[in-house]
């Protein structure tokens, strides 16, 4: 058991969009940040420590943490800590102001992940997190592989490009009850996803995650100062990470064998025995629509080759017994350095009941998932009760 | 040897043009040094410092900053330094300074460039003046030095 | 894919980044270059605990903490078996360069014959239709190498008939 | 506080280029030589935190080069993007909250892969500084300069910090440049960044570093004298030059003043028995003097004269010989951890100062100590 339980009180997202022409990088944080906050009805100078992330070469920004963390947080003269692991940068962030509360060395802690994708672009900044030698001079960015593997698993499993569209119709649909969403689609069609331009066999253009700018801050407390400020906190009831081998393409992505590892570990310290029982909601990290439904099986929501009928059977649904995307997902949202927190906070707030249109009735556990790097998984639970 | 060197090594590189957006404070700071040879700072509600350069958020307070003041071309030199090392970043052939200059109604500091390769022609508390650019590049470079006066 | 809407003029600070660097590849990838260039022959590293051979080669066996050295370089066929495949049909400025990667290209992941783990490299197909995962693909050597990636453009699809 | 140990460290020899080695080899060598030091496998490790840099490495996720290297198959494992001694802050709050017993912490860098000058160029903001062409260069001249000025202090007591430093290096080992310099040598060096010159700065170098951390119950098992975190603190000081005391070391000296409240140090000259302090140039370890509270303001340069500083001394600092004579960047603060562990541990060979107790080290983020930690270790 933790030192410390930890709660997150605040929360703070940017309507995410394509490109922010009005704000620059700490202006467009700062947003977030403030949001969380007044959220949170902290001020800024009882923040103890800022951990704030994003993928370096995206913006070609060295050491961002030393410009955003004082000029967008209020770092000024505190710990200012960058933590960056790729697609995974989010969640990774979301651990790390966990352990700094968890530890009991801070008690209030900003976390912050961002990205302004437009002024260096993702496929760009992507291929250079790969090797060099083996790998950069054929990689197509992250959707390369990705069709690779969708492409391995359609043929392992029958999945047809429809099961796959319908995941975007559902998330997309989804984000249209989201007002920081990027991409909101009330009325999209499996035939408008069908329809749309093929990026990469079998990936069309909608069965892809959009480029998007935008900050998301969460702020941690340690029980005594959460009872200060709030009695509807998302408690962390637990959090895992499993990350793999050097070389992405040493295993198959379809069937994410980290997310296995790391949603067992994640369960069994939340004491969680039948995810699709036990939780109420799912916040995962679906790059492509082919990859929900494959990654919902390694999170053990079904059996191998059985995303598409949990889909179809609606469990997955608004509605369903087990609703995942409420928010809209990575499909309708992805300024990578924030994706993975947007899932923390997003679970965070189906937790508190502050979802509005896109609350799933009565949260008592919520689950996000961080993906990235080569094939790494990260997994944070959040409950209505703190874990004693 | 740099034949068995080559063998050990792959030359890579990351290029990657990067286009920044601006944002209101930068796109005024750097508009009105190129279309007015004017330099402008901001006030922070709280603390009244003018910042140079300016930017939304006065760090010491966490206040957004609205005030806008003009502040002078003129300033004095709080600190310099003169580099003999050379980069394919540099703006100028070294030797050159850099100096940190405090612009008559600013609060806080600025760095820039000074076409002096001489530390003992420089002392700190001199007075120096801004250069402007003839034909802008909607850069900081639009204010190309500062001269000694 | 952001479709450019109202292209009104953002005032943008541009920044060109050019960094290079002189990365180290290591001895058993410079054993596979002298290799490739002189015999056109693919090595992969073994472990020498548990067997496991790795392609692309190197140094360190992830399963068992334990160091693969020159000695452990094995033989691997050129051929091997197609486990996923697509067409890359996108533009994106690719990093080496600074300017746009030419498309589209036939992209491919296969297991070589005697290796245990996967590899993506070029495909000389850009018609998915003429793809199925399960065909069997053979690496194509150009006649004059260097010694580099490159000496190997790109796999080939095994035609049934072959 | 709860109970973090440090018990165990491992160092390659640092040097001017290890071309014959990926990353992934440069950071299995130091892996490896921490698991035989301590007998243990990589079961034995609870979690990895690392430390990288994207823009050094030339690659986003610098960490994915060394996943292999590290045993994280199915692990956990996180990357601090910085100095080497925030990812042990990392670690140590992983062990304090109480889910891991073990965690390994590993630094990498090589800075003959790219050059370093366009590395740190890219730290200044692309609105108002990167186009200046400022660098870690530029900008040490500029703070050097006006702490100088302010205070009076000599060329000589600055180039006396080089004199130490090399001389330390002799005794170690790990060292990259081992050479002593006299006096005069640093002196004439051609001028780089006026008044700093090239001898004032530290070279470029390649290497690792690894630790092990556990809990107070397993400590025991791997060693008879752990090395406790008595006291630490994290201070970020303003980003743009402009806006800061560039006199002084304010953040350096708000993280000491804290961690030492932590470590109940009330007189650090007389309570510490070594500190291991980031000398990124000769004058930036006069300044670390002063707001370490080694000596008042503005006494840097006669503390040093004092002797107090040197081997013999009441405070000697970096016997490791410090960054001066080895700069992998980004492990240069987890080796001032580590430098400090072995000798608390007693295990400093020849460059050990007898019966340490109680040791200094800090690591460094950004220009010109932006980010600053401070981290107290004892032996009890």
């Amino acid at each position: 058991m933790p030192k410390n339980d930890v709660a997150v009180v605040g929360i703070g997202q940017t309507k995410f969009r394509s490109k922010r022409r009005d704000v620059n990088i700490p202006e467009m944080i700062y947003e977030a940040a403030k949001m969380a906050l007044d959220d949170a009805k902290i001020e800024p100078k009882d923040i103890d420590a800022i951990i704030i992330g994003n993928m370096d070469h995206f913006e070609g920004i060295n050491f961002s943490e030393l410009w955003c963390g004082i000029d967008a947080a209020p770092g000024y003269l505190k710990p200012v800590v960058k933590v960056a692991t790729g697609g995974t940068t989010g969640s990774s962030l979301a651990i790390c102001g966990y352990y700094n509360v968890a530890s009991g060395i801070y008690n209030k802690v900003l976390v912050i992940g961002w990205e302004k994708l437009n002024e260096g672009g993702a496929t760009t900044g992507i291929i250079t997190a790969f090797d060099p030698v083996w790998e950069r001079p054929s990689l197509a960015g992250a959707l390369g592989p990705l069709a690779l593997m969708a492409n391995t698993y359609a043929a392992k499993y029958g999945i047809t490009p429809e099961q796959a569209a319908k995941v975007t119709v559902k998330n997309r649909s989804n984000a249209a009850n989201n007002p920081f969403a990027h991409l909101q689609m009330p009325n999209i069609t499996v035939d408008y996803v069908m329809s749309s331009q093929m990026i990469s066999y079998p990936l069309r253009l909608h069965d892809c995650c959009p480029q998007s700018e935008g900050a998301c801050a969460i702020i941690y407390a340690n029980e005594e100062e959460t009872k200060k400020v709030t009695d509807n906190p998302a408690w962390i009831q637990s959090v895992a990470t499993a990350h793999y081998y050097t070389f992405g393409t040493d295993t198959i992505m379809f069937d994410l064998p980290s997310a296995a590892i790391a949603s067992k570990e994640a369960y069994r310290k939340a004491g969680i025995k039948d995810p699709v029982k036990d939780l109420d909601v799912a916040e995962i990290y679906e790059p492509t629509s082919w990859s929900e439904l494959s990654w919902t099986e390694s999170l053990g929501f079904c059996k191998s080759g059985e995303g598409g009928k949990i889909l179809d059977e609606g469990i997955t649904q608004m509605g369903g017994e087990l609703p995942v995307n409420p928010s809209g997902g990575v499909l309708s949202t992805n300024p990578i350095g924030a994706t993975a927190l947007v899932r923390v906070a997003e679970a965070a707030i189906q937790v508190m009941g502050r979802g509005g249109k896109r609350q799933v009735p009565d949260v008592e556990k919520a689950l996000s998932m961080g993906f990235g790097g080569s094939l790494w998984t990260e997994i944070l639970i959040l409950g209505k009760e703190p874990k004693r | 040897m740099g034949e068995e060197i080559e063998k050990k090594v792959f030359r890579g590189r990351i290029k990657v043009p990067y286009k920044h957006t601006s944002g209101a404070y930068v796109e005024k700071f750097i508009t009105y040094i190129g279309k007015n040879h004017k330099i402008m700072g901001v006030k922070c509600p709280k603390c009244n410092k003018v910042f140079i350069p300016p930017k939304m958020i006065c760090f010491e307070c966490f206040e957004k900053m609205e005030e806008w003041v003009e502040v002078g071309n003129i300033g004095t030199i709080t600190g310099f330094t003169v580099i003999t090392h050379s980069t394919p970043v540099l703006p100028l052939e070294p030797p050159f300074a850099y100096a940190r200059i405090r612009l008559e109604g600013a609060d806080t500091d600025f760095v820039h460039l000074i076409k002096e390769s001489d530390p003992s022609k420089l002392k700190i508390g001199m007075k120096v003046e801004a250069v402007f650019k003839e034909k802008p590049r909607k850069r900081i470079l639009d204010i190309e030095y500062f001269q000694p006066i | 894919m952001s479709k450019r809407k109202d292209k009104e003029k953002v005032f943008e600070i541009k920044w060109k980044t050019d960094l290079p660097y002189r990365y180290s590849i290591g001895k058993l990838a410079v054993k596979f270059f002298e290799e490739l260039k002189n015999n056109k022959k693919i090595l992969g590293s073994k472990c020498p605990k548990c067997g496991k051979v790795h392609f692309p080669p190197r140094g360190v066996c992830a399963d068992c903490l334990v160091e693969m050295t020159l000695d452990d370089m094995v033989d691997l066929s050129p051929r091997g078996t197609l486990a996923g495949f697509t067409v890359v049909n996108y533009p994106f400025v690719d990093p080496n360069t600074g300017g746009m990667r030419p498309f589209p290209y036939g992209y491919a992941i296969f297991k070589l014959d005697g290796a245990d783990t996967y590899t993506m490299h070029f495909l000389d197909e850009i018609d998915h239709t003429k793809m199925r995962v399960g065909q069997r693909v053979e690496a194509v050597f150009k006649e004059e190498r260097q010694g580099n990636i490159d000496d190997i453009p790109y796999f080939r699809i095994i035609k049934e008939e072959e | 506080m709860d109970k973090v140990a440090i018990v165990g460290v491992a160092q390659t020899k640092y040097e001017a280029e290890k071309i014959d080695q990926t990353y992934m080899e440069l950071v299995f060598e130091v892996v490896k030589k921490l698991h035989n030091d301590l007998g243990i496998t990589n079961d034995d490790v609870g979690s990895v935190i690392t430390s990288s840099n994207d823009f050094n490495d030339g690659r986003t996720i610098a960490n994915m080069a060394i996943q292999d290297a590290v045993g994280t198959v199915g692990k956990s494992e996180s990357r601090v993007s910085g100095d080497g001694a925030f990812a042990y802050v990392y670690a140590a709050m992983r062990i304090l909250s109480g889910e891991y017993d073990t965690v390994m912490v590993v630094s990498h860098c090589k800075c003959s892969e790219v050059n370093q000058y366009l590395v740190n160029n890219t730290i200044f903001d692309p609105y108002y500084q990167r186009h200046l062409g400022l660098d870690q260069i530029s900008s040490a001249g500029l703070m050097a300069n006006m702490y100088m000025t302010k205070y009076g202090f000599t060329e000589e007591q600055a180039a006396n910090v080089v004199v130490k430093n090399r001389k330390n290096a002799l005794n170690n080992p790990y060292a990259h440049l081992r050479k002593e310099v006299t006096l005069d040598e640093v002196l004439n060096s051609p001028m780089m960044a006026y008044p700093l010159k090239e001898l004032e700065f530290p070279p470029f170098s390649d290497g690792a570093v690894a630790m092990l951390l556990t809990n107070k119950e397993l400590a025991s098992k791997f060693t008879d004298n752990p090395v406790w975190l008595k006291g630490y603190a994290n201070c970020t000081d303003a980003y743009y030059l402009g806006h800061r005391t560039m006199t002084d070391l304010i953040g350096l000296e708000l993280a000491a003043k804290e961690a030492y409240k932590m470590a109940g140090i009330n007189d650090p000259v007389k309570n510490l028995d070594v500190a291991e302090v980031y000398d990124a140039f000769s004058v930036h370890e006069l300044m670390s003097y002063e707001a370490l509270g080694f000596c008042n303001k503005g006494e840097g340069g006669k503390f040093l004269d004092s002797g107090e500083t040197q081997m013999g001394g009441n405070i000697p600092v970096n016997p490791s010989g410090g960054v001066l004579s080895s700069n992998p960047t980004m492990a240069n603060g987890l080796i001032r951890l580590a430098e400090v562990a072995l000798q608390i541990m007693g295990k400093a060979g020849k460059r050990q100062i007898a019966d340490s107790k109680l040791g200094l080290a800090n690591g460094m983020n950004g220009i010109c100590s932006q980010g600053n930690c401070v981290l107290i270790f004892g032996g009890e």
